[in-house]
């Protein structure tokens, strides 16, 4: 069983991110009154990369950049086979220093910028992430993804400020406007393209490839707001997720890009308010 | 219509001249140079509200000229674009790019 | 019984052989001699360390031994005069009048209490449990690896700093003398014994911070000397009170007995106050930045091994007592509140000793506010915490100190590309540094476990600090290892200046930071979970799952094999090498461009260090005026509350 | 060590629409220092006079710059004109006025959505230029060129405009300021926006006179002046405030160039009412022979046109200083103690334009 | 808090039809006025040279021996110039632009000789 | 799968006048929205499959333009935008004025105009895209550069 979710989730991730990537520039392209580029967009842009010479500036970019993907990747299988979800926080975390390390492992301006500006952002997010984790323990007496997705009632039950909280530091986790400062989707940043400046060819295409893997882990952990016990849960939840993404993209499309002390300091008074007053009413109730 | 006005001055004269503006607060809106036959025709313009006052002198093609940016610190720009593009030789410039501001291959191509 | 006897014997060369060593030390000349010395004395620490752990294992756990002490009393009593008679010398001489009266405070009364027999008797002094066994690995083996080092090191030290008049065998001397009084501290069960041992590592602190006689280093000695004879007053009074006015001799007894009786509140409040200052809790934590002017040996074992150490022990040894009182409230506000201060504060840091110092009081922070909330989970994970604290973090000072040795810079700055420049000891730090805040190394595991503890204990505060402190943690380490793993284009690799021996002990660490992030589940089974099944009465249940251990095991594989699958993933491609994007005026070599005159300039890229936000300017007084009215407050709350 | 970071910031650099230098000593993100260099654009088209003869040398005015392209061939004719005593017809001042209008409107608009893509508003920027746009069409059907006019020429103009290509105009105009408002309303009062543009870039009325700032960098600290007073082209036929600021920060700034925006269209609108008929362009005889300076209000400021003829077809000399230029020295002063997510905004609220600046 | 002033127009976009005009797949019809590129009603032309004398950007040769007039499309930047010196007025501005390519060639005109024409 | 349904740009702005400057940023504007056929400005040279050049090359930016192609992977292709980018156009005369960008590195396609039109850039861009494939057929044929160390 366990197996054929990690397959299933290695096979299909990359299918969903991706086109869930599409729809993302197609919408954004609508918000903006434009036609937009294709749906699949996002698999040709990966296919070209693949394709192309990859340019290095040392010999242990790619070394950082394959930890990275890998312990993506491990990260989701852990979750979707259901795994301690404190530690998928943890893999996550490991994951991202290795992308980290990659810029900064450059030595190049804008890229090790861009890095810094990463670890700031990990530091905006990680406290929702964590508080997330322990809301669902409190809500279902579990950290174990399998026992949470069999409770009774759906954890937003409990947890309502912890989902937006959880939705807020998605907008950082996605790389979307007002938070895309560490490295940006869109052409002009003043980081040029941050973290991934330095990296290109079939090393990008790793990055990009973990990128979906790892957008369809947190939807995954937004999913898992909504799951309970009952089967038609999940549709529900899949319902969620995507509106979930689409808000996102909305809201890239409407606001500027913050600086960091704005991000850091709405990040952690949002976390504050929303998820730790959730936590505290939480433990005074149960 | 404002005015328009050309003053001339000698060279040795420029920073007292330059003082005088800045006293009747003048702003810096230029300096232009023009080569001539045998040196350079040189035009400092100060604006107050519309009317332009220049500033004009020649030197010949030796001649040093002292800076102004002492009293108009923004003339660094103009000062070192005349000195790299004519090869006028100004005296502590206070950004003194010694004729990199432009970097073009032929020096001083209006020389 | 035979057995029982070479116990003892152990127990007492572990008390006696490090001072014994020490005298000779500081005798010998500096040369072949005393080092080979100094390598002997570790070794047969080690030797004894181990040969304890195992036999007294085989034995069953705890033993407590020594019933009658009078002569020994009365010698400690002298050697306390002694040492009190020190701290008059050097207080007047250098004319801090404060250090006399706290010394006086201190000392004074429990000399009278014994001399006027008023003092408790009955119960073991020495005791011998799994917690024991655990510091004295710690003290064991780390302080050890720290003595062997500093061998090599001070050699070095006295080469780049001439200015600094050469006492080594003083300064070596002392490190003994420290292990010693830590064997003792943990050894003792009676309080007044461990008042004694208590005392001894305070002055030494005190003559180590001192070593260099800058007024610098003057200054600072004396600030951790009158901040840590500030703790040892409190001791003092915990054993005035708890002997004259409960009949209680010792810590064990001291513990048992506050289930039932709410006056030995008293005792434990003043005790914790100790127990803070000695481990450099916010308010008391300007003593231990001040520290790191000595020579980076002694930094290391004052805040990996030993000294802060001692504090966090005695409050797990207290935790039972803390459970669900004011005093608890109290340490696990500070520790709570310390933990994330402590780590913003590291955060404006370039000073690699510093950051370390900021991450050791965070830290221990973390440590005491697990002792605090005195759950089973939470104590499994303090202990946890200090083991793992203890090796990664002397490894971290040793390679800090060793990078100043071969660099001239501990400046973190300054580490630019030392994977280049000295990729040995790079890899040691990237280790280090790794085993500080990464998944699957050691101190996330206890940074797990006491996070599950805090939750189950509903201290929704103390989850609150944890998740913010450690995002924070987070950003100092991760801009750290991003600077060492910098690869600039050209950089020489430097000349590596490392000694054997320096080396043999940054190796031996390094291997036990990895060995320990395998072993857990083994260490944890064998010493922590008999200690809180006897602590607690309970059987123990591992905090961390089989799978959650499986799956951090496969992390670490994964590490390691990591070049390989990286290999397949690039399809074998190969790349090709170009110059660094600068916005297209790369002179060439990566590390210069050209400026605005034309001209080469180097690059410099510098890590975030947001003094306004987080600089010591800006958060240091604020956070130590907080911490000390909590403090205050809660003391006199809980004492109050007790009389 | 040092915590202080040097990193270099352009020539080349996405947020940069063109090529200006900067060597960036940063602490953190804050700019401690920024010395800049330019030259990257520069040609040396002011020596061209030796080489194309008066009348030729208004296609290379043209291409001074495509954003006030139609200012750069207008401010070189009546610089000729007023060497040379032509008076031009008043239709053709009209016309002038107009185009001139016109381009401050794609240029505000350009600029508008410049900025919102420096400060990481995508969709925002691509709404601005989508405005934008209908004034190129305007051009396209005008002039027969989107950025590069070419219907200048020394006596007047080349092309006219009919009255039914007015009236559309206007039409077109009236629909835009609509649109226009909503837009505002976005760059003003949204309070994330605002967040990026108030308090940033202080520059005060005192500094903007020192530093010898012009345009709408200069008028939002406060400075009352517009070089479209004095009256060239039909200006002084047509009632117009000066429109100014007090903050004098990054948000009065956009404020100022806003409001130009609908004082473009007003000012369109009353040319179109009172255009008189007449000729298009006199003929030109003879060659220029004498010297004179003239200043027009670009876009992005006054800007000063330097014709000295000798009476041959050759000029002698032609010396443009441009707005930008003009407005560096200011722009250096806000980078000061600037934060790098900044540091594109401020570059943009001088509304740079290095092309001219260098020429 | 006004945080949200462009949703209106961002939800606007979404529902209508886009801005974009969807060349290459829908040619586009220039305004007359629209400076593409030169063409010369090359029977008209004398071959006197004032065009090319005139150009800016020397992008015009006349060879009046070969009864020849060569543009270079490359290098012309359709100022009009020309267009306006011709004193035949054979010259005329067109709205279609010359088409990119990978090479800068040269279109030349060349005119039958008229006697051919009678013969 | 084709290379060239992914062209992504890099546009570098050489001594234009600023014309075809702004019309390049206009093609990406809703109007023309070159995104319809995948293609995204990405700043970055080594993001980019195209290189689009602006104005001509004078002597300060000749470096600059050479350092960005050859961070650029292969393969790639040079677009060469408007008169100034193919030949200098009108200032071609100027002291400061090499000539277009093919005096500095070699330009696959030339789009002409003063300046060029949207429409002429996105017919300029579509060309390009398809030399893409081909070069990339040949770069798997062997025959493009194959791993260099550059140092
Ligand atoms: S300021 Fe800009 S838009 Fe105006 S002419 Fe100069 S380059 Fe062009
Ligand atoms: S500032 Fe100069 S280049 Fe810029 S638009 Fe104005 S005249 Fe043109
Ligand atoms: S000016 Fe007219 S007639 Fe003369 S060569 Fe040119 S096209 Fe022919
Ligand atoms: S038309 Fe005029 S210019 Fe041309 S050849 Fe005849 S006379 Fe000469
Ligand atoms: S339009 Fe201008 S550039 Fe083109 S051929 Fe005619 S004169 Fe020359
Ligand atoms: S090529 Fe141009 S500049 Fe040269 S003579 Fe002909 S028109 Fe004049
Ligand atoms: S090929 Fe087309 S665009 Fe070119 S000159 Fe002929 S008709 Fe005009
Ligand atoms: S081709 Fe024309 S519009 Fe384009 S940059 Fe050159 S002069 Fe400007």
């Amino acid at each position: 069983m366990g197996i054929l979710k990690i397959a299933l989730y290695l096979i299909l991730a990359p299918f969903i991110g991706g086109f869930l990537a599409g729809i993302d520039r197609k919408i954004g392209a609508r918000f903006q009154g434009r036609q937009g580029p294709p749906l699949l967009q996002p698999f040709y842009d990966l296919f070209k990369l693949f394709e192309k010479q990859s340019l290095v500036v040392n010999g242990v970019q790619d070394f950082f950049v394959g930890g990275y993907f890998i312990f993506i990747l491990f990260t989701g299988c852990l979750f979707f086979i259901g795994g301690d979800l404190l530690l998928v926080c943890f893999a996550l975390t490991l994951a991202e220093v290795f992308l980290m390390m990659a810029a900064c492992s450059a030595n190049s301006p804008y890229s090790a910028m861009g890095s810094q500006r990463e670890l700031l952002q990990m530091m905006a997010y990680e406290p929702m992430l964590l508080l997330t984790a322990i809301g669902f323990y409190i809500a279902t007496g579990s950290f174990m993804v399998g026992d949470i997705a069999q409770s009774s009632v759906s954890p937003i039950a409990y947890l309502p400020g912890m989902f937006f909280g959880f939705l807020y530091i998605l907008t950082i986790k996605f790389r979307k406007s007002p938070f895309d400062i560490s490295t940006s989707h869109h052409a002009h940043q003043e980081m040029v393209k941050g973290i991934t400046t330095e990296l290109s060819g079939n090393i990008l295409a790793l990055v990009e490839l973990a990128v979906w893997y790892e957008d369809v882990l947190l939807l995954g952990m937004v999913g898992l707001f909504i799951v309970n016990m009952k089967w038609w849960s999940f549709l529900i939840a899949a319902a969620v997720c995507l509106l979930a993404y689409i808000l996102e993209t909305f809201v890239d499309n409407l606001f500027p890009r913050v600086k960091w002390d704005s991000m850091l300091k709405s990040t952690w008074l949002v976390t504050l308010v929303a998820g730790g007053v959730n936590l505290l009413i939480l433990t005074l109730v149960h | 219509m404002a005015e328009n006005i050309i003053i001339p001055i000698s060279p040795d004269s420029l920073l007292e001249e330059v003082l005088k503006m800045k006293n009747s607060e003048c702003r810096l809106v230029q300096i232009c140079s023009t080569r001539t036959q045998d040196g350079y025709e040189l035009s400092y313009s100060f604006g107050k509200d519309y009317d332009l006052y220049n500033l004009r002198f020649t030197i010949g093609e030796d001649a040093q000229i002292p800076s102004i940016t002492n009293i108009y610190p923004t003339a660094f720009l103009y000062e070192n674009e005349i000195h790299d593009l004519f090869g006028v030789q100004i005296k502590m410039i206070s950004v003194d790019y010694q004729g990199t501001l432009y970097r073009t291959d032929k020096k001083t191509p209006f020389k | 019984m035979g057995e029982m006897v070479v116990i003892m014997e152990m127990i007492a060369t572990l008390m006696v052989f490090p001072f014994l060593a020490a005298l000779l030390i500081a005798l010998a000349k500096p040369g072949k001699l005393r080092d080979g010395l100094i390598y002997c004395s570790s070794f047969v620490i080690v030797a004894t360390v181990l040969l304890l752990c195992v036999s007294s294992l085989q034995g069953g756990g705890t033993q407590s031994y020594l019933l009658e002490t009078q002569m020994l009393d009365e010698f400690f009593m002298v050697v306390e005069l002694g040492l009190m008679g020190l701290v008059f010398y050097y207080g007047i001489r250098y004319k801090r009048w404060i250090v006399l009266l706290l010394s006086a405070a201190g000392t004074l009364p429990v000399v009278w209490m014994e001399a006027a027999g008023l003092s408790a008797e009955g119960g073991e002094h020495i005791l011998v449990d799994h917690l024991t066994l655990i510091m004295c690995l710690v003290v064991g083996i780390v302080g050890a690896l720290i003595c062997v080092y500093a061998v090599g090191y001070i050699k070095d030290y006295h080469k780049h700093h001439t200015e600094y008049k050469d006492r080594s065998s003083f300064f070596l001397s002392m490190l003994f003398v420290f292990m010693g009084a830590m064997f003792g501290l943990i050894f003792s069960s009676n309080l007044t014994w461990i008042y004694f041992f208590w005392e001894i590592t305070t002055l030494c602190s005190f003559l180590l911070i001192g070593y260099t006689q800058t007024e610098e280093a003057v200054n600072n000695s004396f600030r951790a000397l009158w901040m840590n004879l500030l703790g040892g007053m409190g001791f003092s009074f915990a054993i005035l009170y708890s002997s004259i006015a409960l009949h209680i001799a010792n810590l064990q007894d001291l513990v048992a007995a506050s289930a039932g009786n709410g006056a030995v509140i008293v005792p434990v409040t003043l005790l914790a106050f100790a127990a803070l200052t000695k481990s450099a809790q916010m308010p008391f934590s300007r003593w231990l930045l001040g520290a790191m002017v000595a020579p980076t040996p002694t930094s290391a074992l004052l805040h990996s091994a030993t000294m802060v150490k001692a504090g966090v022990y005695l409050l797990i040894r207290l935790a039972p007592s803390l459970h669900g009182n004011l005093v608890g409230v109290m340490v696990t506000c500070i520790g709570g509140f310390t933990f994330f201060a402590a780590s913003l504060l590291a955060i404006s840091q370039s000073d690699g000793k510093k950051v370390l110092a900021y991450s050791t009081i965070s830290n221990l922070g973390l440590i005491t506010a697990c002792a605090g909330v005195g759950l089973q989970e939470a104590v499994w994970a303090a202990t946890l915490l200090l083991v793992f604290h203890a090796v990664s973090k002397s490894l971290l000072f040793l390679s800090v100190g060793a990078v100043e040795n071969s660099t001239g810079s501990r400046n973190i700055e300054d580490m630019h590309g030392l994977i280049v420049r000295l990729p040995k000891l790079a890899f040691v730090m990237i280790v280090g540094i790794c085993g500080m805040f990464l998944a699957p190394f050691g101190m996330l595991i206890s940074k797990w476990a006491a996070l599950k503890a805090f939750v189950d204990s509903k201290s929704v505060w103390l989850v609150v600090f944890l998740v913010f402190g450690s995002a924070s943690t987070l950003f100092y380490w991760g801009k750290w290892l991003g600077k060492l793993v910098a690869v600039i284009h050209r950089s020489e690799q430097l000349k590596d200046t490392v000694r054997k021996s320096e080396k043999c002990s940054l190796y031996t660490l390094t291997f036990l930071v990895i060995a320990l992030c395998i072993l857990f589940p083994v260490f944890s089974g064998v010493f922590v979970e008999p200690f809180l099944s006897q602590m607690f009465n309970t059987t123990v249940v591992a905090l961390i799952s089989g799978s959650d251990i499986n799956a951090m095991l496969l992390m670490l594989c994964m590490i390691v094999i990591l070049p390989v699958m990286v290999n397949l993933l690039t399809f074998g491609k190969e790349n090709k090498m170009v110059i660094s994007y600068m916005a297209g005026v790369n002179r060439g070599d990566d590390r210069t461009f050209v400026d605005s005159f034309g001209q080469e300039k180097s690059m410099y890229l510098a890590n975030w260090y947001m003094d306004e936000y987080f600089g010591e300017k800006k958060l240091l007084k604020p956070s130590l005026v907080l911490a000390s009215a909590i403090m205050v407050i809660l003391m006199i709350l809980a004492i109050g509350g007790a009389i | 060590m040092s915590k202080r970071s040097i990193v270099p910031f352009g020539p080349h650099h996405p947020v940069l629409p063109e090529p200006i230098h900067l060597d960036l000593v940063l602490e953190d993100e804050k700019v401690v220092e920024a010395v800049p260099s330019i030259g990257f654009i520069h040609r040396g088209l002011e020596k061209l006079v030796e080489k194309k003869d008066f009348n030729e040398y208004v296609y290379v005015a043209e291409r001074i710059c495509g954003i006030c392209s139609f200012m750069h061939g207008m401010g070189y004719c009546e610089s000729v004109e007023h060497v040379m005593g032509v008076e031009v017809p008043p239709r053709a001042k009209y016309l002038r006025t107009i185009w001139c209008e016109m381009s401050r409107l794609h240029s505000h608009l350009l600029w508008l959505g410049l900025l919102a893509d420096a400060f990481g508003f995508e969709s925002l920027f691509m709404q601005s230029w989508r405005m934008r746009e209908k004034i190129l069409d305007m051009f396209e059907t005008s002039t027969g060129g989107r950025v590069i006019f070419s219907v200048n020429k020394i006596g007047g103009v080349m092309k006219d405009m009919d009255a039914d290509m007015l009236k559309e105009f206007v039409k077109i105009l009236n629909g835009m300021e609509k649109d226009l408002r909503e837009l505002s309303r976005t760059f003003l009062e949204n309070k994330a926006v605002n967040s990026r543009l108030q308090g940033v870039g202080l520059l005060t009325k005192q500094q903007a006179h020192d530093l010898g700032a012009v345009g709408p960098f200069m008028r939002a600290s406060g400075i009352v002046r517009d070089t479209r007073r004095m009256g060239y082209a039909a200006y002084s036929d047509l009632e117009f405030e000066t429109i100014t600021s007090d903050v004098g920060d990054c948000y009065a700034r956009t404020d100022v160039r806003i409001k130009e925006l609908f004082q473009s269209i007003d000012i369109i609108r009353q040319a179109v009412e009172k255009i008189p008929d007449s000729e298009i362009a006199v003929p030109v005889k003879g060659f220029p022979d004498g010297e004179y300076f003239m200043r027009v209000e670009q876009p992005r400021g006054e800007a000063v046109y330097y014709v000295k003829g000798n009476g041959t077809k050759f000029l002698d000399r032609v010396r443009v200083r441009t707005p930008t230029f003009a407005n560096l020295p200011g722009m250096l002063e806000t980078l000061k103690g600037a934060q790098l997510a900044d540091v594109p905004i401020l570059i943009l609220t001088i509304d740079p334009c290095i092309s001219c600046t260098e020429r | 808090m006004k945080l949200l002033t462009f949703a209106k127009t961002e939800l606007h976009n979404l529902f209508s039809k886009p801005a974009t005009r969807l060349y290459p797949q829908e040619p586009r019809v220039y305004p007359e006025r629209t400076r593409g590129h030169v063409e010369n009603d090359i029977d008209v032309c004398v071959f006197c040279g004032l065009c090319s004398k005139k150009c800016p950007t020397g992008a015009i040769t006349v060879d009046r021996a070969a009864k020849s007039w060569s543009i270079k499309r490359f290098s012309c930047i359709q100022c009009g110039y020309c267009v306006a010196s011709c004193p035949k007025k054979c010259l005329c501005m067109r709205p279609a632009y010359t088409q990119p390519a990978s090479e800068k060639g040269t279109e030349t005109f060349t005119q039958e000789p008229k006697d051919d024409q009678s013969a | 799968m084709n290379i060239s349904k992914s062209p992504w740009l890099l546009h570098y702005d050489g001594s234009s006048c600023n014309g075809c400057d702004i019309e390049v940023l206009a093609c990406t504007t809703p109007v023309y929205d070159v995104e319809r056929f995948g293609v995204v400005n990405t700043g970055n040279p080594k993001h980019a499959d195209i290189f689009l050049i602006t104005g001509g090359i004078n002597s300060q930016n000749r470096e600059v333009v050479k350092q960005l192609y050859s961070q650029m992977p292969d393969p790639k292709v040079v677009v060469a935008v408007g008169i100034c980018a193919c030949d200098g156009g009108i200032f071609k005369e100027c002291y400061n004025i090499l000539g277009g960008v093919d005096t500095v590195i070699p330009v696959d396609i030339y789009v002409p105009g003063c300046a060029a039109k949207p429409e002429s850039i996105i017919d300029g861009v579509v060309k390009a895209v398809a030399l893409l494939d081909k070069k990339r057929a040949a770069m798997k044929a062997g025959k493009a550069p194959v791993a260099q160390k550059e140092d």
